[in-house]
């Protein structure tokens, strides 16, 4: 089955994250089909890479940097939820002339379509909030 | 036939209480993290739906099944949800 | 950027910075920054559109858009080979340009 | 092909970004031509009130953003009758047209879409 997450939680202030991680490992294991996994709301956040936790904690975003690139997983961040939490890639920041950029391959910006596309084109859309 | 997956507590959040209320009772729910709580509930405890529980979750806050709720894991979630034709979040 | 010994700042896709600084004034320059020449016709539709963004706070999408204009003007004017002969290729995004509305987030 | 999605709302407007945020994908969702209905539930009924002045709190309005849905051609909203009720609301405090549905109905509603969401 093809299967597409939307997170929704924030990143250390809530569980989602982790149990959208347990629960992709899980469809992996069992042969399903990742399409796609959708970062909304606090969510967004999962997708700076200057996220620091200390060394005995979770790195969220670098769990999903492994197992994006391990299995090939589209890992999309709703760009105008992104954006006004201070979640740019290097384009973003040049168009609105920022100093810094925390987001970059395999996350990548992109609009609602892409959530849409989800929800359409996999069996399941499974929501973490 | 959904599967409803309650994400929060029912003793600070209504979830639980408004997926009940609109619940069929060819559905089935499946408590996760502080839904998990639920276990504690009177709300779950004369229920007749098939329920089930995140055993990572229960276990982690020292829970235990006390009634009909069925524990299951992550390789059964992924199972419930390709056997459902809609599965709706409560949070 | 000055219109009209007035001073008022674009980003870099030419849409206001400072949507109050909005004016017909600015309409026109920005339009001109478009290879886009403003008449009455124009002005009708970024009015309405104007008025609808204070009232909803949301610029609409092209076939909203559309329909938008065809309730307040009737069928001769709330359809796209009007409003593309307006605005041309993305009425919707071009117009709120000129109309002084806030950039979408999104491409699409 | 279009799908029939249901977007489930119950969050209320304003404490939280969610009623808002889920507005969006609605209104993304109808631009891409998808057949979009929508059921407020529990404390999403509250985006619906007429008379919001979030000017106040320096937050867009939702009823003002949703009375565009008809432009994207989205005209099913439906309401819970009884959530209605337990918030003693009638539906002339509302601010769009929408159909009440019992509880029991709403699981019939769910089962007739190809796709559901809830924010």
């Amino acid at each position: 089955m093809k299967f597409s997450l939307l997170i929704l939680a924030s990143p250390y202030s809530q569980q989602g994250g982790l149990s959208a991680l347990k629960f992709a490992q899980a469809c992996l294991n069992q042969g399903h089909q990742i399409y796609r996994v959708f970062f909304y709301h606090e969510a967004v956040q999962t997708a700076s890479f200057l996220q620091t936790p200390q060394q005995d904690e979770s790195n969220l975003h670098q769990l999903w940097c492994e197992l994006a690139e391990q299995h090939k997983i589209d890992l999309v961040t709703c760009i105008a939820a992104a954006l006004k939490r201070g979640v740019l890639d290097k384009s973003e920041a040049k168009r609105y002339e920022k100093d810094g950029f925390n987001l970059q391959k395999p996350f990548e910006l992109s609009g609602l379509g892409q959530l849409l596309d989800a929800q359409i084109n996999s069996d399941q859309l499974i929501t973490f909030a | 036939m959904t599967l409803h997956l309650i994400q929060r507590s029912p003793f600070s959040n209504s979830a639980l209480k408004d997926c009940l209320n609109i619940i069929d009772s060819q559905d089935s729910i499946l408590l996760m993290e502080d839904g998990v709580y639920g276990l504690q509930h009177s709300l779950m405890q004369q229920t007749k739906l098939t329920a089930y529980a995140l055993q990572e979750d229960m276990t982690a806050r020292g829970l235990t099944s006390k009634n009909s709720i069925k524990e299951i894991d992550y390789c059964e979630f992924v199972n419930l949800c390709s056997q459902h034709q809609h599965v709706i979040s409560w949070y | 950027m000055t219109a009209d010994s007035q001073e008022y700042e674009l980003d870099q896709d030419g849409f206001l910075k400072d949507l109050n600084q909005w004016s017909e004034t600015v309409a026109h320059s920005i339009a001109q920054d478009n290879d886009l020449t403003l008449d009455e016709n124009h002005f009708e539709i970024i009015f309405l559109l104007r008025d609808f963004y204070q009232k909803h706070q949301v610029a609409p999408a092209n076939r909203p858009f559309v329909k938008m204009v065809k309730l307040a003007l009737g069928q001769e004017k709330g359809n796209s080979i009007y409003l593309m002969t307006l605005f041309p290729q993305s009425p919707a995004k071009l117009a709120a340009k000129i109309s002084g509305l806030p950039k979408p987030p999104n491409c699409f | 092909m279009t799908h029939k999605i249901l977007i489930i709302a119950r969050s209320a407007p304003y404490g939280s970004s969610l009623a808002r945020e889920g507005l969006d994908y609605v209104l993304t969702s109808a631009a891409y031509d998808q057949d979009i209905c929508l059921l407020f539930l529990g404390d999403g009924i509250f985006q619906l009130l007429k008379g919001q002045q979030p000017k106040q709190i320096n937050l867009k309005s939702q009823i003002g953003a949703m009375e565009i849905l008809p432009l994207y051609d989205i005209e099913d909203l439906f309401v819970v009758e009884e959530d209605l009720i337990e918030r003693n609301i009638d539906t002339k405090d509302l601010g769009m047209k929408v159909v009440s549905i019992k509880r029991a109905e709403v699981s019939q509603l769910i089962n007739s879409q190809h796709k559901v969401l809830s924010f």
